[in-house]
Parts: C-alpha cells; sequence; structure tokens
C-alpha cells in the first residue's frame, strides 16, 4: 500500500515537473535556447494567484485565469526585451542572460512580496479520496494535477500537429530559414511559443503550490532546474518527451527517497539521468541528429 | 599491388541503400576521378573510406591491409587524409597552426611536454615549424602563415586544406570537389597544384568534381557513379564518351 | 630577428597578462605596509585568486575545448574537502605550515582531476545542451554526497559513513573531521595572498603553455572542427579527458585555496551548487572565450562590484543581470 | 577591445543602477564615520537576499528597533550607537567579506552573524581580531570556539538534548520519527544530538528521513514512512516553512501524530494566510513566542509590525535580545567608545559571565553567560492551541 502511495504522489510531483518542462521545450525546441528563467515565471504565476485569492479573496479561478494572463504576458515581454536583440549571438550570451533574467525576477519577487513564506491556499476544492480503509489517500491536489498535465499534454500535442500555429512552430524549430522563406513570420512564432511557455509555466505554479504550499521568491528556482532535467531525460524538443521524462523523474525521485535514501534522492536522480544518457544520448524520445560530412 | 582496392563496399541509411556493391582499385601515383549527379554517393564513399561511417559490407584494403570500420584517426594514421566539400578549416586558428596541428602524431611529444617547456618542445616545435613552413610554400601560402585561416580568401581555403591534409604524411589523397566555388584561373591553378603534389610527394589522389574540365584535365582514370552504384569505370576519355555517362548527367 | 619560437604576437600579449599580476601584486604589498588597503579588500584577496583560477581553468573547457561545463564548483567541491580533510588530519603530525599546504594542494588538485576524468568519460558521448546537464548533474551529485558523509577518526583509524556521526562508533577522544551538512571545520587557515598569486600565475603558465602546444592545438582543432581533426588523426577522447582533468585540477586547486582561507567549509548550494559553475562561466564568457586576461579581468571585476555595491543592497543582484546583458 | 568595453560596459550600467536607486536607499543604514568616538559602532551580519533572507531580515530590523529604543533613551551610558548591517547571502565567504566592510566602516562590536555556517568563518576572523562579537541564532557549538563569541540562543546540541528529555520525562512518545535537513548545519546539529539522547532515554527512533535544501517541497515519503513506522511523534529539528508543507502533507493523507519541534518552528503561525488549524496540537521548545502577554513582547511586537508590516519572528527577538545584551555588558564593564575593538573585546567579554539579561526570548526569566560564550537560559515547551502558543 505504501509503495502504491510513493508511486501516485511520484506521478504527481512528475506531473508537475512535465507541465514545466513543457514550457521548456517548447522553447528549446523553437529558440534552441534554454529559458533558465522559466522557474522563475512559475514562481510569478504562484504570487499572482496568491494576491487574487488570498489577498484580494477573489475567487480561484479568477486567480488562475490572471496568473496564466500575467505570466503570458510576461513570457512575451521577456522574449521581446531580453532574448530578442540576441538572436544570432552565441548560445552562450543567451544562456546567461536567460540566468541573468532569473535573477531579476527572484529579486523582484523578494522586493515586492518579501522573503517571508506564504502559505498558499489550494485551489483544488474537490475532497481527497480515501481507499483501501484509510490506507491509501490521494490528495485532491493530486488527482487534479495528475489529470491537468495529461489533459495539457494531449492539447498541446493536438495543437501542435493541427493547427496552422502548431505546425508554424514545428517548422521553425525544423529550419528557422527555410520557415521564413515560406512565408511563415519567425518573430511571431516564437513570440506565441513563449506566450504558450509562460501559460503553462502559470498553470504549473498553481499546481506546484497547491500541492507544496510554501510560496517564496525561491519556490521557482530548484522545480525549474529539475524540469530541465526531465525535458533533457525526455528528449528535449520533443513534447511526450517532456511528459515521460517530468513523470519519470518524479517517481524515481520518491522511490528512491521511500526505498534507497531520503538524503540521497537528487543524487540518485542525476545519476540516473546521467546512465539514461550514456545510453541514449539525446533523452528517451530525442531526435538523434546526424552530422553532415 | 594497386595502393586502394576496394570491393563490395555497400552501407544503407534506414531503407536507403545509399552506396550498393562499390568496387575501385587505385594503382599507386595515380590521378583518380569520382564523379556522379547530385545525390550518386560520392561524398558517403569518402565517409566510408575514411572511417566517418562504417560500412555494412565490403573490404577497403590500403595498401593490403584491410581499413574497413576502423575508426577516422586510425585511418589517417594507416594513410589516408582528405579535404572536405564544405571547407572544413580550423578557422580561429592560424594558417600555420592549421599545418602544424595536423604535423603533431609525426612530431610527437607528450601534454606535460608542453606545459613544462622541457627542451623536446623546443626541438619538436623547431621541426615542425619547418616542416609547415615548407608545406605552406608549395601552395604559395607561407607569405600568410600568421593570418587567422578564416581570413585566407576562399580559393586558399582550400589549398590550406590540402596541405593540412599532406601534413599528415599521407599515402592518398582524397580530394572532395576542390574547385567547388572556384572561377576558371583558380581552377586552372589547382589544377597545376594537384598534379604538381602528385609529382613532388609522388601522391595517390582521388577526387571528387563536378569541374568537367578538370576532371578531363587532369584525372588518368574515373569512375562515375549513379544511385550508389558504379555506372562507369576506366580511363577518363573512354568513359566520358560512354553513352550511358552521357545519359545519367544530361537526363533523357 | 626574433627567435623562431619566441616573442610572437600572443607570447608578447602573454607576458604582458603575467606582468599585469605581478605588478599588481607588488602594487598591493607596497599598498598593504603602508596601511592603505581596507579591511575588505585585504580579506578580499584570495578569494580573487580563486575566482580567477577558476575563471582560467574553466577557460580551457568553455573556451579552447569549447564544450559547456556546468559542473566547475563540484571539482572545487571536492579539491576543497579532500585538501580540507587531510590538513585537519595532518594538523598535529605535519607541522610545516607551507609543506602540509603543499600536500593538500597536490592532494586536491589530483582528487579534483581524477573527478574530471570521471565525468568526462560520458562527456565523450555527448554534445550541447546533453553535456552541460549532465556537467551540472555531475556536481550536484558531488555536492549531495558531501553533505552526507561523515569522516571521523580515532586511535583505530579513519571511520566512514553515509549515515550520520555517530554510525562512525568512534573510540573515545575520537574526531570527526567530515560532519556530514556540517562539513569540514577548523580547517587551519593556510593560504595566503602570496601563495595565490603564485597559484594564480602557475595556472596562467600552465594553461598558456598548453594553449601553445600541440596539446593546446589540437585541443583548439577539436572546438574548431571535430571532424576534421579526427581527420587529421587528433584523438578526440585522448584531448577531451586531458583538458577535463587539467580544468578540474585546477578548479581543485582554488577548492583548496578556498577551503583554506576560511575556517569553515560547507557545500552549499550558494558556493559549491550550480549558481557557483554559473558564476564561473559567467566570468569566461564576459571576459571572452579562450582569452585569460579576459577570464582575470572579468573575475576581478565581477567579484569586486558586488563588495564595492554593498550599501545599495537590495538592489545588488539588479544590476548583476545587466551586467549579463 | 570588445571586452574592455563590455567590462567598461558593466560598470556603467552598475553605476546608472546606483544613481537612479540612490534616493530610494534603505534609510535604515546610516553611514558614518570611523574616526568618531562618542559612539558605539555596531555591526550586524546576515543573509537579507538569496533563500536565507527571512532569518537575516528579522535580525536585521529586530536590532534595528533595540537600537533606535536605546539611543532615543539615551545611548548606552550616554553614548549613542551606530548600527549597520550587511547582507552575508548566507555563505561563509560573503559573510567575511561582509565583516571586512563593517570593520572599514569602523565596527567595534558585532552582533552576527545569523546563520552557523557563516558565523563559524567570522568567529575566526574576530577571534583575530579579539572583536566581541554575540551572535543572535548561530546556534553549532562551533560557532563559540573563540572566547569573544557569544551565543543568545540556544546551542544545537542543547536544543536536541532538552528536546530528548523533554519528550522523555512528559511521556509523550515512545516511537518517535525524525525529518531533518540534512543538507543544513541547524537542522542536521539537532538531529545528532537529538538521536543520542533519546537513545539513552529509551525513545526508539523508528524512521530518520532527512531532505535537503534542494528537494523540500515534497515530503509525502518522508510523512508515510513515519506513519508506517508507527511512530507517534514526529520530531522536527526543522525551519517553519518547511514544517507548513509537512503539517499539510501529512493532514491530507490523515496522518495525526504529535508534532514536536524547536525554536526553528516558531513563527509558524505568522506565516502568511497559512490555515493555523493544521499546526493544532504541535508542540515546540522555544525561547519566543509573538503573541506572549507580557509588556516587553507586546511593545516589541506592535513596533516590529508598524515598521515592517510583519510579525516578528524568533530570529527578530533573538537579535534585539542581543542588543540588549551588547548594551548591559558595555554598562557592567563601563567601557567607552574610545577604546580600541581589542580592549572592547576583553572589556566586554570578561563583563560577560556577570550579567543577567532579561529579554525577549528569556521567557521572563534571566539569561546568563559562560566564559565559553554558551547562553544558559530555560527553554519553554509551547503548544499550538486554538491558533496561538499556550505555555504547557
Amino acid at each position: 500500500m505504501s509503495f502504491i502511495s510513493y508511486l501516485v504522489n511520484g506521478i504527481s510531483l512528475g506531473s508537475v515537473y512535465a507541465i514545466i518542462a513543457l514550457g521548456y521545450t517548447m522553447v528549446y525546441g523553437i529558440a534552441k535556447m534554454l529559458n533558465f528563467a522559466h522557474g522563475d515565471v512559475i514562481m510569478i504565476g504562484g504570487y499572482v494567484t496568491f494576491m487574487i485569492m488570498s489577498t484580494m479573496g477573489l475567487s480561484p479561478w479568477l486567480g488562475i485565469v490572471a496568473a496564466v494572463v500575467v505570466c503570458t504576458l510576461l513570457g512575451v515581454v521577456i522574449e521581446k526585451i531580453a532574448y530578442k536583440p540576441l538572436r544570432g549571438a552565441s548560445p552562450l550570451a543567451v544562456l546567461i542572460t536567460a540566468i541573468g533574467v532569473s535573477y531579476f525576477l527572484q529579486n523582484i519577487a523578494l522586493l515586492i512580496f518579501g522573503a517571508n513564506t506564504k502559505s498558499f491556499t489550494s485551489v483544488v476544492s474537490i475532497p481527497d479520496l480515501v481507499l483501501a480503509d484509510g490506507q491509501l489517500t490521494i490528495s485532491g491536489e493530486t488527482i487534479v494535477t495528475i489529470i491537468a498535465s495529461v489533459i495539457i499534454m494531449i492539447a498541446m500535442t493536438l495543437f501542435i500537429k493541427k493547427t496552422k500555429t502548431g505546425r508554424a512552430m514545428n517548422a521553425v524549430s525544423e529550419d528557422k530559414g527555410a520557415a521564413q522563406l515560406m512565408g511563415i513570420n519567425v518573430n511571431k512564432t516564437i513570440s506565441i511559443t513563449f506566450a504558450i511557455g509562460s501559460g503553462l509555466a502559470a498553470i504549473a505554479g498553481i499546481l506546484l503550490v497547491s500541492s507544496y504550499p510554501a510560496l517564496t521568491p525561491y519556490t521557482g528556482a530548484m522545480p525549474g532546474i529539475k524540469a530541465f532535467v526531465a525535458a533533457v531525460f525526455g528528449g528535449i524538443g520533443s513534447v511526450p518527451g517532456a511528459m515521460i521524462g517530468g513523470i519519470l523523474l518524479g517517481v524515481i525521485e520518491n522511490l528512491s527517497k521511500a526505498y534507497i535514501s531520503s538524503q540521497l534522492a537528487d543524487a540518485i536522480v542525476f545519476a540516473v539521468l546521467i546512465i539514461v544518457l550514456l545510453v541514449k544520448p539525446t533523452g528517451i524520445l530525442g531526435k538523434e541528429i546526424r552530422e553532415k560530412v | 599491388m594497386a595502393l586502394l582496392e576496394v570491393k563490395n563496399l555497400s552501407i544503407a541509411f534506414g531503407g536507403l541503400r545509399a552506396v550498393d556493391g562499390f568496387d575501385i582499385s587505385i594503382e599507386k601515383g595515380q590521378l583518380y576521378g569520382l564523379i556522379g549527379p547530385n545525390g550518386a554517393g560520392k561524398t558517403t564513399i569518402f565517409n566510408l573510406l575514411t572511417g566517418v561511417y562504417k560500412p555494412n559490407d565490403g573490404i577497403i584494403n590500403l595498401d593490403g591491409k584491410n581499413i574497413a570500420g576502423m575508426r577516422t584517426i586510425d585511418i589517417n594514421k594507416a594513410g589516408v587524409a582528405r579535404t572536405f566539400q564544405n571547407i572544413r578549416l580550423f578557422k580561429a586558428m592560424t594558417v600555420l597552426d592549421n599545418v602544424k596541428v595536423a604535423l603533431q602524431n609525426e612530431y610527437r611529444y607528450s601534454a606535460l611536454t608542453g606545459i613544462c617547456r622541457l627542451p623536446k618542445y623546443f626541438k619538436m616545435e623547431k621541426k615542425m615549424n619547418e616542416r609547415a613552413e615548407e608545406l605552406l610554400k608549395v601552395f604559395d601560402l607561407d607569405g600568410q602563415k600568421d593570418i587567422m585561416a578564416s581570413n585566407l580568401p576562399y580559393g586558399k581555403q582550400r589549398k590550406l586544406e590540402i596541405a593540412r591534409a599532406l601534413a599528415t604524411n599521407p599515402k592518398m589523397l582524397l580530394l572532395d570537389e576542390p574547385a567547388a566555388g572556384m572561377n576558371p584561373n583558380e581552377t586552372q591553378e589547382l589544377m597545376d597544384t594537384i598534379r604538381f603534389v602528385r609529382d613532388t610527394f609522388d601522391m595517390t589522389i582521388l577526387l571528387i568534381e563536378h569541374d568537367m574540365k578538370l576532371v578531363s584535365g587532369i584525372c588518368e582514370q574515373l569512375t562515375v557513379l549513379n544511385f550508389g552504384k558504379v555506372l562507369a569505370q576506366g580511363e577518363t576519355s573512354v568513359v566520358l564518351k560512354n553513352p550511358e555517362v552521357i545519359t545519367a548527367y544530361l537526363g533523357e | 630577428m626574433k627567435k623562431k619560437i619566441g616573442m610572437n604576437k600572443s607570447t608578447y600579449n602573454n607576458m604582458i597578462t603575467l606582468g599585469i599580476v605581478v605588478a599588481a601584486y607588488i602594487i598591493i604589498q607596497i599598498l598593504i605596509s603602508t596601511g592603505s588597503v581596507s579591511s575588505l579588500m585585504e580579506g578580499l584577496l584570495v578569494p580573487l585568486c580563486v575566482y580567477v583560477i577558476l575563471a582560467i581553468s574553466l577557460n580551457l573547457t568553455v573556451g579552447i575545448l569549447g564544450e559547456l561545463s556546468l559542473g566547475h564548483a563540484g571539482f572545487m567541491c571536492v579539491g576543497a574537502f579532500a585538501s580540507a580533510f587531510f590538513s585537519r588530519l595532518t594538523e598535529d603530525l605535519i607541522t610545516a605550515t607551507y609543506l602540509r599546504f603543499l600536500i593538500a594542494l597536490i592532494i586536491g588538485a589530483v582528487c579534483a582531476a581524477i573527478f574530471g576524468i570521471i565525468i568526462a568519460v560520458p562527456v565523450l558521448r555527448l554534445k550541447g545542451d546533453y553535456l552541460a546537464i549532465t556537467t551540472l548533474a555531475f556536481g550536484e551529485i558531488i555536492k549531495n554526497v558531501v553533505n552526507v558523509m561523515y569522516v571521523g577518526k580515532d586511535s583505530t583509524g579513519i571511520h566512514f559513513s553515509m549515515k550520520n556521526a555517530m554510525d562512525l562508533n568512534l573510540k573515545e577522544g575520537g574526531d570527526v573531521i567530515i560532519k556530514g551538512a556540517q562539513g569540514i571545520t577548523g580547517t587551519p587557515t593556510d593560504s595566503n595572498f602570496t601563495i595565490g598569486i603564485i597559484l594564480v600565475l602557475v595556472t596562467m603558465i600552465v594553461v598558456m603553455n598548453i594553449i601553445k602546444s600541440s596539446t593546446g592545438r589540437a585541443i583548439t582543432s577539436i572546438r574548431d572542427n571535430r571532424i576534421a581533426a579526427e581527420s587529421i588523426g587528433i584523438n578526440i577522447t585522448k584531448y577531451k579527458v586531458i583538458t577535463f582533468a587539467i580544468s578540474a585540477a585546477f578548479a581543485g586547486v582554488a577548492g583548496v585555496l578556498y577551503s583554506h582561507n576560511l575556517s569553515t567549509l560547507t557545500a552549499t548550494p550558494k558556493n559549491f551548487g550550480y549558481n557557483m559553475s554559473i558564476l564561473i562561466l559567467v566570468f569566461v564568457v564576459l571576459g571572452g572565450m579562450g582569452n585569460i586576461r579576459g577570464s582575470m579581468i572579468a573575475a576581478i571585476v565581477l567579484t569586486l562590484i558586488p563588495e564595492y555595491l554593498r550599501f545599495m543592497q537590495d538592489y545588488r543582484m539588479l544590476h548583476k543581470r545587466k551586467g549579463a546583458e | 577591445m570588445k571586452r574592455i568595453l563590455g567590462l567598461i560596459l558593466v560598470l556603467v550600467m552598475a553605476m546608472s543602477v546606483v544613481a537612479g536607486c540612490g534616493g530610494s536607499g534603505n534609510d535604515t543604514e546610516t553611514t558614518g564615520s570611523s574616526t568618531a568616538s562618542d559612539k558605539f559602532y555596531i555591526g550586524g551580519i546576515g543573509p537579507i537576499t538569496g533563500a536565507a533572507a527571512i532569518y537575516g531580515q528579522g535580525v536585521k530590523n529586530g536590532a534595528q528597533i533595540a537600537v533606535d529604543e536605546i539611543n532615543a533613551a539615551g545611548g548606552i551610558n550616554g553614548y549613542q550607537i551606530e548600527y549597520k548591517f550587511e547582507d552575508d547571502e548566507h555563505d561563509a565567504e560573503k559573510a567575511v567579506n561582509a565583516y571586512n566592510t563593517l570593520k572599514d566602516w569602523g565596527m567595534q562590536i558585532l552582533m552576527g552573524t545569523v546563520t552557523s555556517t557563516p558565523c563559524m568563518a567570522v568567529s575566526a576572523k574576530t577571534a583575530e581580531d579579539n572583536m566581541f562579537q554575540v551572535t543572535p541564532s548561530g546556534s553549532s557549538p562551533d560557532v563559540i570556539v573563540g572566547d569573544n563569541t557569544f551565543q543568545i540562543c540556544f546551542s544545537d546540541p542543547n536544543q536536541g538534548i532538552a528536546s530528548a528529555d523533554y519528550i522523555a520525562e512528559n511521556a509523550l512518545a515512545t516511537k518517535v520519527a525524525v525529518i531533518y535537513d540534512s543538507s543544513d548545519v541547524y537542522s542536521s546539529g539537532i538531529y545528532e544530538k537529538f538521536a543520542s539522547q533519546a537513545e539513552s532515554k529509551g525513545i526508539e527512533i523508528v524512521a530518520a528521513e532527512a531532505f535537503t535544501a534542494d528537494n523540500k517541497s515534497d515530503f509525502s515519503v518522508q510523512i508515510q514512512k513515519a506513519k508506517d513506522a508507527g511512530a507517534e511523534l514526529v520530531f522536527l529539528p526543522i525551519y517553519y516553512t518547511e514544517a507548513t508543507l509537512i503539517l499539510k502533507q501529512a493532514n491530507s493523507i490523515g496522518y495525526k501524530p504529535l508534532f514536536f519541534g524547536c525554536d526553528g518552528l516558531d513563527g509558524i503561525l505568522g506565516v502568511e494566510n497559512f490555515d493555523t488549524s493544521l499546526a493544532e496540537g504541535v508542540m515546540l521548545l522555544t525561547p519566543f513566542a509573538a503573541d506572549a502577554t507580557d509588556k516587553l513582547t507586546q511593545d516589541f511586537v506592535a513596533t516590529y509590525k508598524e515598521n515592517y508590516g510583519e510579525v516578528p519572528n524568533q530570529f527578530a527577538a533573538d537579535a534585539y535580545d542581543a542588543i540588549y545584551t551588547i548594551k548591559a555588558a558595555i554598562e557592567k564593564s563601563g567601557a567607552t567608545p574610545d577604546m580600541s575593538v581589542s580592549e572592547l573585546g576583553d572589556a566586554l567579554k570578561g563583563a560577560m559571565p556577570e550579567i543577567a539579561v532579561v529579554g525577549l526570548t528569556g521567557k521572563g526569566a534571566e539569561m546568563t553567560w559562560a566564559a565559553t560564550g554558551e547562553v544558559s537560559k530555560k527553554p519553554m515547551a509551547v503548544t499550538i492551541k486554538n491558533g496561538v502558543y499556550t505555555a504547557n
């Protein structure tokens, strides 16, 4: 019974990683950059919902919508101000700028919201699921998180496959130059990608702090890194890869905490990552790109 | 015995048989041409010969030793050097260093010798410099030895690549479209250089080329490739008159 | 006529860089002796040497070899802990400070180099961001493991545990040297500015000499064009391993300097986590890839700016971002 | 050339930030000249940015209130206090830099640092300079190895031992689980002593589960293991941010043991928007409770709220007491600001074992100090009942 509990909690944690990783992966696929600030957009999403719900006392739904709107705009603005001028610059310069944006967001949050922990009221109102005579309890947050991640993943896959914008995103990620020649507005497509990625980050943020309700300016940093690991794990650039990577990461993390060592859980997660990459250098679902000679 | 003897060389990518049962035999000192339409598999053959790809099947005998499936660096040590279709110089290194880096297997010293600047370092560096400058002189590049490779004009970059390949002291040189992007004057000059290299270094040369003037001008033997298979093989003048070759090139 | 191998432009440049370091050392020593250096500056001298060494050594991997490494702080951590452990262990045995520090230095460098080699193995298969994440993962593993490591000594020898200090079962009078998250305390503060400068010079000379030797040319050729490098017989594996080992060894040296400057050593996300690795990377990128003097200047400037901007505390982090742009 | 330009650009930008924000600079920081000898220069060090900022900000503000009060009341023996606080980002190296910065400013007495690891590094430096140091919350025993350093808070081993004793004496439980932060000096320090003391007191530790600074949001596994092991009491030698998560997650799986913590849990009721019903019945050993009814606490909390808009935590109270302890030591020794740092150090450390201070964190009783620097004050167990701390 405990095992099932560990597993379910791992899947729940992994689902949050998966949604964050989705944002990473989409942005990476198109802009070919690691958006290190992604984790901090999550944190901003959490704070916006917190403000609306707890400070202003409005409905959770409004909080969610506001967070998505704010994060979407934030994503677009970050892209316009920080990344767009650097298009064509060395990947390292972009990476460092992204890290800079990450620090910037953390410190803005520190200035606005202060360092004190804020306890987040869960947006989930469905009751916990009690099974097997109370031996196994699955929280409402867990259920919602898992369902939300599945829906988001299906929606994103359909979006990329079926819609014009989605296909444009695919085209830009394959070959920016060719896409431009085909009449696709590359800048707009990249903006849309950032918008979607950041909107997803808002949802991930709300789910994260609903399950783990301690909100600080640094809340997003570590899940951000973990999600980045998850994205690489699954094969960066791949939507189902992000999902698989995220959930696997969550499950491995929880099971190693449970059965190996709670102190070394992170080390184990990272070790598994390295082993996976040794066997499959481009992640589980990543495409191998052969260099043309 | 021929210097290079290739039998039944084959490789498939996915379902595509990029090279299928390729045979070739090149004598020492020969200037050999490999031609064919785009996508015929010419560069793939170079990649197979140099170990960039591992063949699914076939034998590559270099001087009596089968090098098929060996690593690139070992094939180079066995005596095959090449140039690339899209020039692959070490762009952020000087012209001289581009050649010196190719000389270091011959004038070898350890990393520690280099760090500590032991006497051997100075001795080897001196030898390397002399040898590299000698090679650069052959290609008329000695005047530009201290500039960055990326700052050389296009034609000279091609030449530098050949010089670098020669620096590894190969038995055989593979040139992948050496005249690509050159004007007729440069091509003419290149033809002279290739001949000169062959004569001075007693080098065996296999080259891929689209420029028929160059091919007919310097190649003694010719293999025509189409869809991964050998279409025709033999003396240049004969092969070029082969109706099948003409069809393959000009279409129906 | 100049010698064939001698004062060409890059040698001249290197001489200037070394000259700057020596001149800076002399000037600062004079200022210290006249008492006109602030306590802050005096306290920063050794850390500055640490960061300069880190930046230069990472430049070898990132700038010269062209591989993105986000685990440099992990090597520093290995060097710091290995050497501090040694110094604590032999504090009473070896009383000659310089001898003890020299041995600690070698131990730190060698241990870090071994880890560098271990990491280089997966590196050979991976490229770009996958490599970056692997190095980050290694760094985090090192930090995580160090945090649960307990090592103590007593009359029966050295004991090791991954659980807690009680698990060591030390005899009466035993001494727990590495106490998990509490790290190592009471490391003798053997390092000083003069040692720091000597190590900076050694690092610079070694890196400069590598760059201007066949090893350096091979490494650069791999960065510029791996396929072409292979085609002329450059052993990619060998040179990547050499680069990682040397780079890690000097990160280890920086760690030794670091751990012998403060009396307490713990592995926190701040000092040995990926944040530190990224900070070092920022030094390298802002200083210019492959540019040793640039790395040095960037490390110094970016370490000094926040310290001299302390009066605007809360806004301090903001300008770091501006710097990155 | 590009590189130099880049660096100049960095400098210019940094300067422009200074120019832009200079006007809005923090007014609690005062700069003074180090030559003036009619004032005591007290410096403070702690993390006010970064993940540990919450502790440093409490200390910074709590001490500021004490300083303001003392100055308004005429100072110490007629001498005013100059107070300046520097950030260390919870990093040993930064803390030493902060210490040196304060020395340049003219610091004579150090109130700091806030967290243990940086504190050890700084203590080594104050020992060299023989500077009198009072740490409000650096609780590791390694902090006070120098004879010039004194603690306001309990040391970690003492908290661990006191907790085990309390649990055993009151027969709270025989099967105990511990959830602690293995990457944190404070937490692992308490845990270790607790574990050995529990053993000797016949308490069985059925589960000892750790988490790390990088992995502190999901506690489902640790809680499940405690539950499976049948622990009647879960000991939480951790800070309250993580504790709020543990309480929430334990509640969501229907696990309701007795939760027992140390002073790190203090402040849990002050977490904005925290559902205090989750903390119902939680016991903790703490020297300070923000809703205590004595006048001293109430005045302090009111002033703090007024100035900083938040309920002060234990760190703020420790800092407040630290300043008053310094005051008491100065008064006892009759030290004057014109003494050198080392003279002050000798005078004050001599006075410390002789003074007794009633502060916020002594629960009305007096705090006294051993010459080693360790504080002696009675730990107080409180239980959270109806959303307030209630003394047992």
